[in-house]
This record gives structure tokens, C-alpha cells and sequence, in this order.
């Protein structure tokens, strides 16, 4: 759409939204068994509050924060922890992780309120109660939400973002939480504003969940400091640097925070469920996850407890024959996984099963690169993909990092989704920045 | 290296300056001897070459000609040729009745890929150019070098005209080059289609040398005719 | 359901991947030629169309041999070999005898783009390489030019087409004498242009009576489909309008200095191979910088060469040139015009 | 280089043969590249110009083989330099007295092999260290090297490019010369097939020897 205001380059991948955005969240029954890994989220591990054997209620803290880049653990059903094992997860290695068994009898009622006078809440306490709700951005980054909340002093934050643009294909989970909380929503942007200390806040969402925009903007006085703006539906959309860009015209320099110009960005599911939990003082126990997918039978917006096996969640909404590859997050940025065991996590926004014969999901063998230049019209961050792909080729990781800015490249994956080559970059990309990584820990 | 080698200081090799130049000074005596030598035994010989080369072209050009003897134009006025003379060459070609028969001038114009030199002959009776040489050139074979090959174009030089004004500044008509098969004066030259640049550089190059030589040679016609 | 069927694949995100792919844009450039093919033929008859079979046979027959030569798994599938096939032959005289093109169509493949390591890695266009091989090789031969619309074009070939190998093309003089219409002539615009101050009509550029290579005459039939192309965003528009605008530039202060002597720059647009080359070979992905700036500097880069040889050069046409030097200088524009990364816009 | 520094070398065949295949100037070294390219362009020229090289080499490296015990080495490339040019003028000199027309052909180039680096990467690399006679050998090896590969590219190009070879026609009237080859850009192509085909050529030789090898491992493993 012209005239609405947005970031250059980016990509249109379809959105297959339709497949789940009508249909309301639905509560899944409690799994036998929870996975919770003590790592889910950015920083140091949680550390255990509880011992194999013992047996926990729904919404007991079961882990404390190690730290102040830490948050802790609740438990997500009554139950019995029977032990503390290594279990995979969806990012990365094994980690250390609770295994709760869940019992049947019990009605599961949350009983560890911790009721809160909202109004009489210094932004101090709500950054303390938000890291005691073990809160972490629940859009994938899983970055402690109370770090945010506290930018470093030197940048003075002027301006909220609320992130309500799901750039992602297949995924509506946000998109379903404005529609269905949108009260939640906006009571937790008003408590976050209130602890930055900011005079505005802007939700930006893409136009084409105007329905979002709508249910939101009616429940908003006029002259209300929250305003609701639309943006154009382009992926990347719902990167930070992307959506600041296009609510507020302001660029973050390359490798800083959005703080640095004044900004912080929180994820609208974030933002709604710090609106739910705040008030009772309540922990993150469950999450909304989209299942979704060609290879998925009853896609839609499922309300799952934290630590729910993926097996479940799938099993629940059905998985067609030809289902071939599961990706957790979404099909963009998402990782695809083999283990079917591991958890949802708090971070976990969605998974999506694509058929082997889907139309979009090309694996011819790669071309060598053509210079056709489209990656480079593509790069939100407005890299060189195709330069940085012929140095990685040819193994030329330090001039990558050097003279084509390879760490400002956050992986997503819009040039491999245009590139007609099938050249995949952006794996290119991650081998190269690891093998930095690992270069500069050597030395 | 080990730190040590770094340290030490490399050993001076120290050669005795005389060494050197004595050195120099007897390759440099051999060199002279041998340059000498071979510039005398071919002296004669090159000299021939390069005498043989001119009165070729002559002969070929000149027809008529047995003999030649040299000029040379400068200060606006011609001489024979001499040592200590410098200037423009004039070859000029005697029958066997020892009667002047064409003199044969070097010109010059850049061509399509370099400087085209050619030798032309002028018969200063009809006053006109009466065909050229080639002396060094190198036009696209096929295209450029049809001003060798091409008959039409060669017609061009069996009587161009070349005629001085009547103030002997210049020429009555420039000679110049018009489109292939659009002659129809003495003194334009027919252009071969497709190779027009290597036909307009011969116009060029006979235009610019006659303006100032067939005057010249017109006054000084005498001169040649006596040959001394 | 899930221990059953479902086996799981891994890969690296993302795993959405847009449908277009190098064949995909190759097979709609092919596409995008086929209506500049037929004109061609229609015109000049016979002889195009045996130029046309002849280019893209030994086109493919080089690459399949070059392929295997190099034990490189063969990449005849890709279409681009087919489009420096079709494009050679359009880029040639009608009647050029049928082995000389045979040898441009091997020399584009061997020397333009096998030794550089096949597609994507070549510097420079292969059709062009080929045709300047056959430029500098048989000079005669690729500036003899035939009249379009003979009428016996249809029904026997051009005396040239069928030259035997390595002999001398049988000149076509006479045979356009006896099927002489008396409007058309053998001489190119560029040609009448450059030698007699003769221009010819915009709309006989546009539609294509005129003579000139065999796909270039037509300079409509080359917009159509550069339209098409550019639509399917299979051609960066940028670079025929860049080249169209360089011709541009230094065309009209030229003619409006010395209208007598310089071309009006409309005329510049329509005549000789501005048009196919801009539309089709300055276009081509391969030989073009990847920065959007670059692209902008190269293709004008292009334009206004082809202007200057044209008008200052010994020869008449300039664009192969012009596209081969830029295809040279296109890696060194797209290093020295890097995009300035997001949030540095700014700054210098 | 094969020889080592400071060991006389035995004349054998070989020091004559190296300089025709494993040691060509031309096709292995890619030395003196600029007559290579520049006067090959008939069979004729690319022949006098061979002898011309060979005879300078021959010539001034045996001078420098006699003094290479006068010669102090702070004066050495000025020392080879001057021998050089004086064997140079000397041709220069005999061209002119044999054929104008071959002088002119070869213009500049009979100069220009002052400075052919093949010549005086010899004299360093070789002369300079072995005796008379050797040196003359090996001379005579590098320049027939050069000779004959200035010939292979000179026929190449004087018969695709103008049909003849020595100046004789070879297919009549009606041949298409290819007129590129004869112009500059020619050299570079007829180079390229040439240095191909030796590569070429190479590379089977060493994956032969590199198979035979690897057999006669397979059959120790074997016993």
C-alpha cells in the first residue's frame, strides 16, 4: 500500500494467515508430562529452588533468578518434579531441565496470587515484579523484559513500541492476543510506560490485521498518549531496527540498541501478558502458540502450558500425511527440528509443518551466483548479501566481517528467499559469524 | 630465523671500486669494438638496401625512369641533395633520354589503426599524381588495405590533379575525397565504400603535401630538369 | 499421527523460498526474444532463421562439450545458453555465412563464458564476445548488409548464408540488384547517417524496414518485450533506461550544437543496436553490478559510450563495445558503490 | 629452475633438450612475452626474430660466461646489460644489411630484445655461473625453445589469418582469412590455445605418473 509508512527493501512472502487468524485461542488439555529447561531465556541459567521428588502447585516459583540478567521459573501445572535431567532443546545444545509430572486428578487451580495495587506502583516495583513474573520477550528473542525496561543511563528513552506486526507467514498468535485481549494489552503498555518513564507510546501493527488496529484504537480515549499505527505488511516488519524505522523515521546506528535513539520495543504478547499477570503478581505459565502449516490438520491458536512436548501440541491439532518438516517459530527465522520432544518455551510463538511438495519450499540444487542483485534489494539492513556470499564461498570471513558488515546481519533471511539461485546465505552467514566467533575466543 | 641471526649484522661483501670499473671499462671496450666493427661491414650494405628500396618504388612509380638523383625542399626552396642538408626528400626519375620523367614524394596521414606513409609520384607536365606506394601501413586487412587492392580506387591516381594557383600558394583545387561513384572533377578522388577513413587519410595526406609541393616544384622545375 | 509418518527434514532457515529461480528468469528472457526472433525472420527470410538454428545449436553443443571437459555437471538445463544462442544470431548481418557464425556461437561459449567457469561466473556477455571475435576476424563479412523485405526472401537464401567453411562469402551485390524494391536500401541508418548526413524516418526505426543486424531493426518488437520482462521483474528497468538516458545525454548537446551534423537524439534511441543491447544485453544479470547505484552508473556508462564511439569513433555502431567495457568495469562499480548500511545512511 | 647454484653442469643432451620442453621460455617460463606477441604474426617474422633472440643469447651469454669471474656482483646487471645491447645493435645492424622489408616488419621489436627478460634472466640464472660450454649448450636449447614456439604461433596465425605460410598461398583465392588473428588480439588467442594445450598436455602426464605411482604403492600393500 502507498503512503503508509515503512522501512526500505524487505520481501513479500506469502502470508497464509488465513489458515488460523479466524479462529480464537483455544486451551489444550494438560500434557503427562513438562519439559521446563531452566534456560529460557537470554542470560545466565535459573537456578533451582526445588528438589527431585518434591511436588509443586501451579504457579510456585520453581527456579530463582541467577542475577540480574536472569529471570526465574514457575511451575506450570501441579505435579510432581521427578527429575532434573539434560533434555534438547529447540535452540541449541542440551540444557539442564526440570521434569514435571502433571497430576491428572488435580483441577489446576493457579493459587500463588500475589495481588498488587497497580495504581500505587513505582516504576521500580514494576520492573521488579516483571522480572519476579519471569518474564521475557515473548516474540522469540526471549530477552529478559525487566533488562529492557532499564536502558542503560546515558540514552534517554522517550518512546514505546509496542510490536504488534507478525511478519512471520502462518503465524497469528499476536495477531489473535489485540484481538481477543486487547485490554491486557494496553494495561500493560500503560504499566511499561509508566516504568521507562515515557510521555507516548505507538503499537505498530501491519495493515493487514486492520481488525487488530480497530479492536484496539476503540477501546482508546481520544488524545490517549497509546496510539495504534498501521504499517505495510513486508517482512522483516517486525524486526526492532525495521518497525522503528517505520513508526517513528528514526535509524538505529549499526550495533547498537534501539535505546540508543530513544526507543524500546516490546512484543504486544509481552505487553498483554504483563497487563494479565501484573495485577494478581503472577508468573509466565502458559503461552499462546499458533500450529499451523499445509501439514498441520487443525491449525490454530492453542493456549499451552510452558513446557508442553511439541509431540503434544501436534498430536492435538492433527498432522497430515505428507507433513515433512516441523519448524519451530516461524518458516522465516524458525529452526526446523528433529526431536519432536522438545519443549514449548516461553519464547516459542509457533510452529508450522510444511509438506514435502509445498510449492515455496524449493530444494533444487544451488546455482552459482548470478549477480542478479535481488538479495541486495531485498536486505532490510541494506547489506550486500551477494558479495558477502561470494567471500564466504571463498572463505574470506574476516573481510566479510571487515568491509561488508557482517554482523550487522540478523539472519532473516530475506535474501535466500529471493535469491534464484538457491544460494543459501544466510546459513553461509551463520557458519561465517560462528567461525569468527569461535576465532576471537581462541584469541 | 633465530633472534640471533636477526642481530648479527649481514657481512659486508666489499669490492674494490677499481674492480668495478675496470670491469665496466673492458666491457664497455669490447662492447664499442664490436659495435663498430659490425656497423662497418654492414655500413655498405644497408646503404645499398635502403638505395635499392627507394629506386624500386622510383622505377615502379616512374615508369620511364633509369636513374635518379635527390632533392631536398626546405627554406621554401629546393636544392640537391648533400650531406649537411636536412628537409624534405624529392627523388626525381630521368629517362634514358635523360629527361625528367615524375618525382616521387613521401606523405604521410594517420589512418584507421595507425599513421599511413606512403611514396607518391608527381608528373609535373600534367601536373598530377600519377599513383603511390605504400611504404609502411597497417589498415584492416580486407577493408582498410583496399587502397592497395581496390582497381576502382587505383583509377583514382592514373592523372589526379594536382595543379598549383596562379600565385603559387597553393593548389588551383584541393584534392578531395567524394562518396564512391560521385567523381566527376580531375581532382577529387572516388572513396572506397567501407573503408572510407583509409581513403580520405591517402586524400588528406596528398592534399596537405601537394599544396606546398607542387608549387615549389613548379618553380624550381628547371632545377630538376638539369638535375644539378 | 506423529511417530507414523512423519519424518522430519533439518535445514537452515529461511525455509520459504520465492519460486522464481535462474531458470525461471532465463526461460521468460528466451521468451521476451521469440517476438524479436520472428520479426527477424520475417524480414529477412530464410537466412535468419538457418543464422538462429545455427547460433543456439553450436551454443549448446559447446556448452555441453565445455561442461564436459571440465567435469562440471552439465548445465544446458539452465536456458541461458540459449538466450547467447538467439542473441548472437540476432546481433549478426542477415546473410552472415552460417560457419562464421558457428565459430562466433563456439568462441562466445568457449572464450566468454567456459573459461571463466560457466554461468555466473563470466565478466562479460558471451553473445557479444563471440561477435566481437567475428568483428575483429571477418571484418567484411559482418558489415555486408542486406535490404529487408525482398521478395524472394522466403523462398531462397541470402548467396552469403550457405558459404562453404573457410572460404570467402559470395558478395551479395547482384543478388540485391535483380530483387531490388527500390525503397530499401543496403546501407544501415547508422551507416547513411554517419557518411551521407541522411536520417532515416523514426518510423521505419520503430517497425524495422530498414537495414541492420538482424534482430536490431525492430525497435518496438525489443521494447514490447523488455515491457514484458520488466513487469515480471525479470530485468532490472533500470538499465535500459539508464543506457537509453546516457545515449541521451550526450547525444542532445551534440545536436543541438550541430544539428546538420549530429543525429537527433531520438534517432541515437531507435537506430543501429542501442535498443537490443540496452534492453537485452546491458541487462544481462550476470555482467551488471549488483548495487542499486551501480547499476545506475554502469547503465549510463553504457548509454553515453555508445553515443561517443558512434559519433567521434571510427566505427558506426558503438553499443557491443560499450556493453563489453562495461561488463569489464561492472565488478569495480559494484566495490566501490556499496550500499551504506541501514542506520548509517547519513553518514559519510 | 632445475640447476642449483653453485655446481658445474655436465653437458649432456639434456642441457639442450630442457630448454625445448620442461624449461620453454614460452609456453612454461612465459618469458619475453613481447616479442611473443608482437611479430609472430607471420610464419617468416616469428622465425627471424627466434634466430635473432637465440643468436643474442648465445652470444652475449657466453661473454658473460667467460668474465663471470671479472664480473663483481654490485655491476653485474649493468655489465649484462651493456653485452646484451651490443649483440643487439649487431643484429639490428645484419637485419638491416640482409632485408629492409624484414627490418621494417620487425620494426622496433629487434630493439626491444634488450630487454627480453629471457635473455637476462639467463645470463643471471645461468651464465653467470656455469663455463663456457655449457652455457653455449644451453643457450642454443632456450633459444631454439623460443624459436620454435614464436613458429607455432607465427604459422598458426599466418596461415587462419592470411591463408599462407612463408608467404606461400595455401588455399587460393577464395580462403576467408581470419583477419583478426594477424591484428594484435590474435596473438593473445593463438597464445592462449597454445599454453592451453601445453598445460593440457602436462596435467595428463602428471595424473599418469601420479596413477603409475600410486599402483606400485597398491602393489607393495599388496605383498
Amino acid at each position: 500500500m502507498f503512503g503508509l509508512s515503512t522501512f526500505k527493501h524487505g520481501v513479500h512472502p506469502r502470508e497464509y494467515k488465513e489458515l488460523s487468524n479466524q479462529l480464537p485461542i483455544r486451551r489444550l488439555p494438560f500434557a503427562p508430562t513438562l519439559v521446563l529447561p531452566l534456560s529460557q531465556h537470554a542470560g545466565k541459567p535459573s537456578v533451582p529452588l526445588v528438589q527431585p521428588g518434591q511436588e509443586v502447585v501451579r504457579g510456585q516459583p520453581i527456579a530463582a533468578a541467577d542475577g540480574f540478567m536472569s529471570v526465574p521459573l514457575h511451575a506450570p501445572a501441579t505435579g510432581r518434579i521427578k527429575r532434573i535431567e539434560l533434555m534438547p532443546t529447540a535452540r541449541g545444545p542440551k540444557t539442564d531441565s526440570f521434569i514435571l509430572e502433571v497430576y491428572q486428578g488435580s483441577n489446576q487451580q493457579h493459587s500463588y496470587d500475589n495481588p498488587q495495587d497497580l495504581a500505587k506502583l513505582q516504576g521500580k516495583d514494576i520492573v521488579q515484579l516483571v522480572q519476579d513474573a519471569g518474564m521475557v520477550g515473548l516474540g522469540g528473542a526471549a530477552f529478559p523484559t525487566h533488562v529492557k525496561m532499564t536502558p542503560p543511563p546515558e540514552h534517554q528513552v522517550d518512546t514505546l513500541v509496542a510490536n504488534g506486526c507478525e511478519c512471520e507467514p502462518y503465524l497469528t498468535c499476536d495477531h489473535r492476543i489485540m484481538l481477543e485481549q486487547p485490554e491486557q494489552l494496553i494495561q500493560g503498555t500503560r504499566l511499561i510506560m509508566r516504568a521507562l518513564g515515557v510521555e507516548r507510546a505507538i503499537i505498530g501493527i501491519e495493515d493487514n490485521k486492520l481488525d487488530a488496529v480497530k479492536a484496539i484504537s476503540e477501546l482508546l480515549p481520544a488524545h490517549d498518549p497509546i496510539t495504534v499505527q498501521a504499517v505495510e505488511t513486508k517482512y522483516p516488519q517486525g524486526a526492532e531496527k525495521m518497525l522503528i524505522k517505520s513508526v517513528l523515521g528514526r535509524s538505529v546506528p549499526p550495533g547498537s540498541f534501539p535505546s540508543a535513539v530513544g526507543v524500546s520495543v516490546f512484543n504486544v504478547g509481552t505487553l498483554a501478558q504483563i497487563g494479565e499477570l501484573l495485577p494478581h503478581g503472577r508468573g509466565v505459565i502458559e503461552r499462546v502458540v499458533t500450529v499451523s502449516g499445509p501439514g498441520v490438520e487443525h491449525p490454530g491458536n492453542y493456549l499451552v502450558p510452558v513446557g508442553t512436548p511439541v509431540r503434544f501440541l501436534l498430536e492435538h491439532a492433527g498432522v497430515t500425511s505428507g507433513a515433512h518438516e516441523v519448524i519451530l517459530g516461524g518458516p522465516m527465522m524458525g529452526m526446523s527440528v528433529s526431536a519432536l520432544d522438545v519443549p514449548v518455551t516461553k519464547a516459542m510463538s509457533g510452529m508450522v509443518v510444511l509438506e514435502q511438495n509445498d510449492p515455496d519450499l524449493h530444494k533444487q540444487q544451488a546455482h552459482p551466483c548470478i549477480r542478479c542483485g535481488w538479495c541486495v534489494e531485498a536486505c532490510p539492513m541494506q547489506l550486500n548479501p551477494s558479495m558477502l556470499g561470494m567471500l564466504a564461498a571463498s572463505s574470506d570471513y574476516d573481510e566479510m566481517a571487515n568491509d561488508y558488515h557482517l554482523n550487522d546481519c540478523f539472519e532473516c533471511g530475506s535474501c535466500s528467499y529471493v535469491c534464484p539461485s538457491n544460494i543459501p546465505l544466510v546459513q553461509y552467514f551463520r557458519i561465517a559469524k560462528s567461525v569468527l566467533r569461535e576465532r576471537a575466543e581462541v584469541a | 630465523m633465530s633472534q640471533a641471526d636477526n642481530l648479527a649484522p649481514p657481512p659486508v661483501e666489499t669490492t674494490p671500486s677499481f674492480n668495478m670499473l675496470r670491469t665496466l671499462g673492458l666491457v664497455a671496450t669490447i662492447s664499442g669494438l664490436l659495435v663498430v666493427l659490425s656497423f662497418r661491414v654492414t655500413e655498405p650494405m644497408i646503404e645499398q638496401n635502403k638505395r635499392e628500396a627507394i629506386e624500386r618504388a622510383l622505377f615502379r612509380l616512374v615508369p620511364d625512369a633509369v636513374s635518379r638523383r635527390d632533392f631536398i625542399a626546405s627554406d621554401n626552396r629546393i636544392q640537391p641533395a648533400g650531406e649537411g642538408i636536412d628537409g624534405e626528400k624529392l627523388y626525381a626519375g630521368y629517362g634514358q633520354d635523360g629527361k625528367l620523367k615524375g618525382i616521387a614524394l613521401e606523405a604521410a596521414a594517420p589512418g584507421y589503426q595507425d599513421v599511413i606513409r606512403i611514396l607518391y609520384a608527381y608528373d609535373p607536365y600534367c601536373q598530377c599524381i600519377r599513383g603511390f606506394e605504400v611504404l609502411k601501413m597497417a589498415e584492416t586487412p580486407g577493408i582498410g588495405d583496399k587502397i592497395i587492392k581496390d582497381p576502382a580506387f587505383l583509377m583514382n591516381f592514373e592523372a589526379l590533379q594536382a595543379r598549383p594557383n596562379a600565385d603559387g600558394s597553393g593548389l588551383e583545387q584541393a584534392i578531395v575525397p567524394v562518396k564512391h561513384g560521385t567523381k566527376t572533377q580531375p581532382w577529387q578522388i572516388d572513396a572506397i565504400s567501407g573503408a572510407t577513413i583509409s581513403s580520405n587519410a591517402i586524400a588528406r595526406m596528398l592534399n596537405d603535401k601537394s599544396q606546398l609541393m607542387s608549387p615549389l616544384i613548379q618553380r624550381n622545375l628547371a632545377l630538376l630538369e638539369n638535375g644539378a | 499421527m506423529a511417530e507414523g509418518g512423519l519424518t522430519t527434514d533439518l535445514r537452515s532457515s529461511p525455509h520459504l523460498k520465492q519460486a522464481t529461480t535462474v531458470e525461471d528468469i532465463m526461460r521468460n528472457v528466451v521468451y521476451a526474444l521469440l517476438p524479436v526472433c520472428a520479426w527477424a525472420i520475417y524480414a529477412f527470410g530464410l537466412s535468419v532463421l538457418l543464422l538462429l538454428v545455427t547460433t543456439t545449436l553450436v551454443c549448446i553443443a559447446s556448452e555441453a562439450l565445455f561442461c564436459r571437459l571440465a567435469n562440471r555437471p552439465s548445465t544446458i538445463g539452465d536456458w541461458s545458453i540459449v538466450i547467447t544462442g538467439l542473441l548472437l544470431a540476432l546481433t549478426l548481418p542477415p546473410g552472415f555465412p552460417l560457419w562464421m557464425a558457428a565459430v562466433a556461437a563456439f568462441v562466445a561459449v568457449g572464450l566468454g563464458k567456459a573459461l571463466f567457469g560457466g554461468l555466473g561466473y563470466n565478466v562479460m556477455n558471451p553473445a557479444l564476445v563471440g561477435r566481437a571475435f567475428v568483428q575483429a576476424a571477418f571484418p567484411v563479412a559482418i558489415t555486408t548488409w542486406t535490404p529487408p523485405f525482398l521478395p524472394g526472401r522466403f523462398s531462397e537464401l541470402i548467396p552469403s548464408t550457405l558459404t562453404l567453411p573457410f572460404t570467402k562469402p559470395e558478395p551479395v551485390v547482384d543478388w540485391i540488384e535483380q530483387n531490388r524494391i527500390d525503397a530499401f536500401t543496403g546501407a544501415t541508418p547508422l551507416a547513411l547517417q554517419k557518411f551521407e548526413q541522411i536520417t532515416t524516418p523514426v518510423a521505419d526505426l520503430l517497425t524495422g524496414t530498414i537495414a541492420g543486424s538482424a534482430g536490431e531493426t525492430s525497435a518496438l518488437i525489443i521494447l514490447l518485450g523488455g515491457i514484458y520482462l520488466a513487469a515480471r521483474k525479470m530485468l532490472d528497468w533500470r538499465i535500459p533506461v539508464g543506457v537509453l538516458l546516457g545515449a541521451v545525454l550526450v547525444s542532445l548537446p551534440m545536436w543541438l550544437l550541430d544539428a546538420g551534423r549530429y543525429p537527433d537524439p531520438l534517432f541515437v534511441l531507435l537506430s543501429g543496436g542501442l535498443m537490443l543491447g540496452a534492453v537485452f544485453m546491458a541487462s544481462d544479470m550476470v555482467g551488471s553490478p549488483v548495487t542499486p547505484s551501480g547499476v545506475w552508473i554502469y547503465a549510463l556508462f553504457i548509454g553515453a559510450l555508445t553515443v561517443i564511439i558512434r559519433l567521434f569513433g571510427g566505427l558506426t555502431e558503438g553499443v557491443m563495445y560499450a556493453i563489453l567495457l562495461g561488463n569489464v568495469i561492472s565488478p569495480l562499480i559494484s566495490r566501490v558503490t556499496q550500499p551504506r548500511i541501514f542506520g548509517e545512511e547519513g553518514k559519510r | 629452475m632445475a640447476e642449483l647454484p653453485n655446481r658445474q653442469e655436465q653437458v649432456s643432451l639434456d642441457t639442450f633438450l630442457r630448454g625445448l620442453w620442461q624449461e620453454n621460455p614460452v609456453f612454461v617460463m612465459l618469458l619475453g612475452m613481447c616479442p611473443v606477441l608482437a611479430v609472430t604474426n607471420s610464419a617468416i617474422n616469428a622465425l627471424a626474430m627466434g634466430l635473432a633472440s637465440t643468436f643474442v643469447l648465445v652470444a652475449s651469454n657466453s661473454l658473460i660466461s667467460l668474465l663471470r669471474n671479472f664480473i663483481p656482483k654490485q655491476v653485474r646487471i649493468a655489465t649484462y646489460i651493456i653485452i646484451i645491447a651490443t649483440f643487439v645493435t649487431m643484429v639490428d645492424y645484419a637485419i638491416q644489411a640482409i632485408s629492409l622489408e624484414l627490418y621494417n616488419a620487425l620494426g622496433a621489436f629487434i630493439q626491444l630484445i634488450v630487454v627480453n627478460c629471457m635473455i637476462l634472466g639467463r645470463a643471471e640464472a645461468y651464465a653467470s655461473k656455469q663455463r663456457l660450454w655449457p652455457t653455449i649448450i644451453n643457450g642454443l636449447g632456450i633459444g631454439a625453445g623460443f624459436t620454435f614456439a614464436l613458429l607455432c604461433l607465427g604459422v598458426v596465425r599466418e596461415i587462419l589469418g592470411a591463408g599462407e605460410l612463408f608467404g606461400f598461398a595455401l588455399f587460393g583465392d577464395s580462403f576467408q582469412p581470419w583477419v583478426v588473428m594477424i591484428l594484435p588480439p590474435g596473438g593473445f588467442f593463438v597464445l592462449g590455445a597454445w599454453l592451453l594445450i601445453f598445460a593440457w598436455f602436462r596435467q595428463r602426464r602428471e595424473q599418469a605418473q601420479a596413477r603409475v605411482e600410486e599402483q606400485q604403492q597398491e602393489t607393495v600393500y599388496e605383498r
